[in-house]
């Protein structure tokens, strides 16, 4: 597979699930996370057109600049993160790569955002992700465990009420809802495993 | 009310577009991702600064020699992106490093600090200072200290230090100073309405004031009684005089800042009770800039910022600017 | 609402000595009989204009080398008397001669003129330039246009003159020529609120505009509906082009004048879509000044200026200028 | 008698009948006129116990300074008026300084304000005070001649529809109102009459 595939999936992924996603951060924030999404997708598709990099690294690094070209807080966030992942994974998409560049993505974003796993976040889904890119193995089978974590971790978000982020204003009424930035890392990774293994 | 706009959706767009048209000789707009550069770049320490739009003339209209290199506006009241600054503090670095000046919102932070990382990558040597002088949002817990109009003064003699040759270290050094010696109280009179909205974000009564707001439309802490503008300086004046800790015989660079919608005689009066005020605690105005510099779209008010101001400081705040918005 | 004030009738005494203060090194303002002069007076011919206030920065904003050597403010919305402007021609004079900017008001013109003849008697040599710009009020019988933000350019382009050593005959040529070269037409959202009244002069429904309002208060000439900017500048830009008979390949003097409450933004999408539509029709604008320059208080609305601009307009234009309101 | 004493009578004849001018206007006009003449006259007063002028002419022009520091039209046109009264007078008090005076103070008044007699303003009564006083003979005759001719033309403006000041935007609502404008000319030499015969 290439990243470029990958990344066309995730799209799609994204442009399907996009009313859900709007749906969680109208219960538990301010409701544009979905437009904040798609129009990041779009931008991040517009710029791989444009500058049509080469390299799996160049094409994430091509994905950070659509979403840090994106308002609200999930825009600068996934950026940074995506821009990680570029970064790591360079010439070649291999597990260790994506595993280094999880792991560097899951902690700029805490620093920057300044939320723990628990906080009902985006970064409840990265750092499981992260550790199961870390335990290594071909690159569909640490995708297909990636994916699974940050499902699973995404999952885990529905009971919480929010520590950070806009949904954290509301209270109680933020239980029930899967935070849909955690959701779209899972998201991200399920594309890259149906890629891989298709 | 905004009235005067196409679609609110390409409202900030046009505006700069025909913002940089009319300062054709001073500024140049780079529609995409969207800043506002010096048309005539300076070998120096470059300065750069951003936020939400809705707050002109700052900080488009402080882009010139003496002040900010670029500006970088977001939305109507909403931060801009990193992507935004990031270019932005790419086209302003003339390889002497950049120092960013930040208000105190968490969108703003959050994104001027991942440009900073991202311009740090670049190879751009950045400083960023952080604007938290509001009174208003002085409490314990909390995001901190609201930036608003003090971000003119720490523009303004931090621009002048850079200007005159000062390094990147000396330039955040004296810009940190800055904040650290300004603070600032607001009240309005009348809410503001963002295009496309069809009232205002609050109504007061006829007889009331709202105590303690910021740039962006919301409610204060309190709501007050209208009163002679002798009294509602003194209501603001004298926390901040407090804050800061002044001593008679101190001196002071006075803003007196309207919001949107005051008139100038107003603010000439508030300014002129401004003085009376600190002259009866033997504070003197050192120098003081009394105008519509930092505002809420059209809400009806004025802040009063006074920044402590060693000779250092009004040595830089005499020195030439040459922008839209301020020149001498 | 004009809400910053102490007293209704201390507000203006008040509001110009805190202006005074603000700008010291500029202006000199003296409270009796009431006038602003420049603090440096300069060996030349001198410039005087005023009228009521409560349309700063008009006239005393614009006090300084390059344009006026006093202003002379009256009440708010109230010609000032002769004796304060023959106190502000005496005391502007250096021997040269004085000439007299003044807008076309029945109270303005009497106490302007009878001041002329005052000033004839205590030996200055006096000439009158009179300003009447608005095309809301070209009607053949009644008092004529009124006198609005044309007189901005007047002042400029003949104050350069002045500057430049010209002398009286000279200035009041330019000056005239300016004047019958201008025509300004305005609309507003809002009424303004005069200090010490409750309710502002007029009501308008949300989707209504006041269409040919002028500069105190009252009402224009019809209730249009309220629309994109693009279609109100038009409304406004297509009367002033066809009253100048302006044709392709002109060049002109744009100002875009907000008239109190309306944001900067909002004037410079005005001054955008003005732009666009005079390329439309092959005009050029050589030169253009945006923002509020002659207020009523705090109207929300604008006004377009056009000045039909040969080289000589313009390089005077272009002359420096350095007073409160414009510096360059 | 002395200007000085010409002018405290009429200033306490202004206060006299300050409410009534005041009413005039407020049924022909926006109702300011009483409180711009009587600032007027306390003006004057001030600018005399100031300067203490040592001649009538001088003492008739801290009169039309004291008007020309007076807002409103009647202040402007009052202090031309009295300043061509004082000019002419000069060192003396005579008939004929005062018939030349009241001749160019009515022309001045005219050429300023453009109003005719008959247009219901102070030019109703300041033109026949001018005639009056044109016909020469001692100074105390001639003042009575004059007090009587500008009473008689302020009566006639009674009758008018205005044509000049705001008076003419009431239409026939001024009828019936005699022009307090021209009742202060009238007030004015019955106050020198007054003086002069005591
Ligand atoms: N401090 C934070 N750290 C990490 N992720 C965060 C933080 N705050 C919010 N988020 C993520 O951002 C998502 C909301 O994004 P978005 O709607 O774009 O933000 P906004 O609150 O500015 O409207 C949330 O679902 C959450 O995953
Ligand atoms: N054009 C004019 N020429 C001569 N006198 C005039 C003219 N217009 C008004 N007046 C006089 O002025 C008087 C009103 O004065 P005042 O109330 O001070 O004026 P305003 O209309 O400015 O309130 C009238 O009674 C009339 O005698
Ligand atoms: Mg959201
Ligand atoms: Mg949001
Ligand atoms: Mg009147
Ligand atoms: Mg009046």
């Amino acid at each position: 597979m290439t990243a470029q595939h990958w990344i066309e999936a995730f799209a799609a992924s994204v442009r399907e699930h996009a009313a859900g996603l709007a749906d969680a951060d109208r219960l538990a924030g301010d409701g544009d996370y979905g437009d904040n999404l798609t129009s990041a997708v779009q931008r991040a598709e517009k710029a791989l057109q444009a500058t049509k990099p080469d390299t799996p690294g160049g094409v994430l690094l091509a994905v950070s600049d659509g979403f840090l070209a994106t308002g609200g807080t999930s825009g600068p966030l996934f950026g940074m993160w995506f821009r990680e992942l570029g970064r790591s994974v360079g010439a070649e998409l291999t597990t260790a790569g994506l595993a280094e560049g999880a792991a560097r993505g899951a902690a700029t974003v805490q620093r920057l955002g300044k939320a723990e796993v628990g906080h009902k976040t985006m970064v409840d889904a990265m750092v499981p992700a992260a550790s199961a890119l870390a335990a290594g193995g071909p690159l569909d089978e640490a995708l297909d465990r990636a994916a699974a974590a940050a499902l699973q971790g995404a999952e885990s978000t529905k009971d919480l009420v929010a520590r950070r982020g806009r949904a954290s204003y509301v209270g109680e009424h933020a239980v029930g809802v899967v935070d849909p930035g955690a959701r779209t890392v899972a998201l991200f990774f399920a594309a890259g495993a149906q890629v891989t293994s298709a | 009310m905004t009235a005067l706009f196409n679609e609110p959706a390409g409202f900030v767009a046009e505006a700069l577009a025909g913002f940089a048209r009319a300062h054709a000789g001073l500024i140049r707009y780079e529609p995409d991702p969207g800043y506002v550069v010096r048309a005539n770049p300076a070998a120096k320490v470059a300065l750069v600064s951003g936020g939400g739009s809705g707050h002109e003339p700052l900080h488009t209209g402080f882009v010139g020699a003496g002040m900010l290199d670029a500006a970088v506006p977001g939305a109507v009241f909403a931060s801009p992106t990193a992507a935004q600054i990031r270019a932005a503090v790419r086209a302003a670095d003339r390889g002497r490093g950049v120092l960013l000046v930040v208000k105190n919102y968490t969108g703003d932070v959050l994104n001027f600090s991942i440009a900073a990382e991202l311009a740090a990558e670049d190879g751009i040597d950045v400083r960023t200072v952080l604007v938290a002088d509001d009174l208003a949002t002085d409490s314990a817990d909390g995001p901190g200290r609201r930036g608003t109009a003090a971000v003119v003064a720490v523009e303004k003699i931090a621009g002048a230090a850079a200007e005159a040759g000062a390094d990147l270290d000396a330039v955040a050094d004296i810009a940190t100073r800055v904040a650290a010696s300004a603070r600032t109280l607001a009240l309005a009179f009348t809410a503001c309405t963002a295009p496309g909205r069809d009232r205002p974000a609050f109504e007061l009564g006829p007889d009331e004031i709202e105590f303690g707001v910021g740039i962006h439309g919301e409610r204060g802490i309190e709501v007050r009684k209208a009163a002679p503008a002798a009294e509602l300086v003194a209501q603001l004046a004298e926390p901040v005089v407090d804050a800061l800790g002044l001593a008679a015989g101190e001196k002071v660079i006075a803003l007196v800042n309207g919001l949107g919608a005051t008139h100038g005689l107003e603010l000439a009066v508030a300014h002129e009770e401004l003085v009376s005020f600190l002259a009866a605690r033997d504070i003197v105005v050192a120098r003081a800039l009394v105008g519509s510099y930092v505002t809420a779209l059209d809400m009806k008010g004025c802040s009063i910022t006074l920044v402590r101001a060693p000779a250092e400081f009004v040595d830089r705040w005499d020195a030439p600017v040459r922008t839209p918005a301020l020149t001498w």
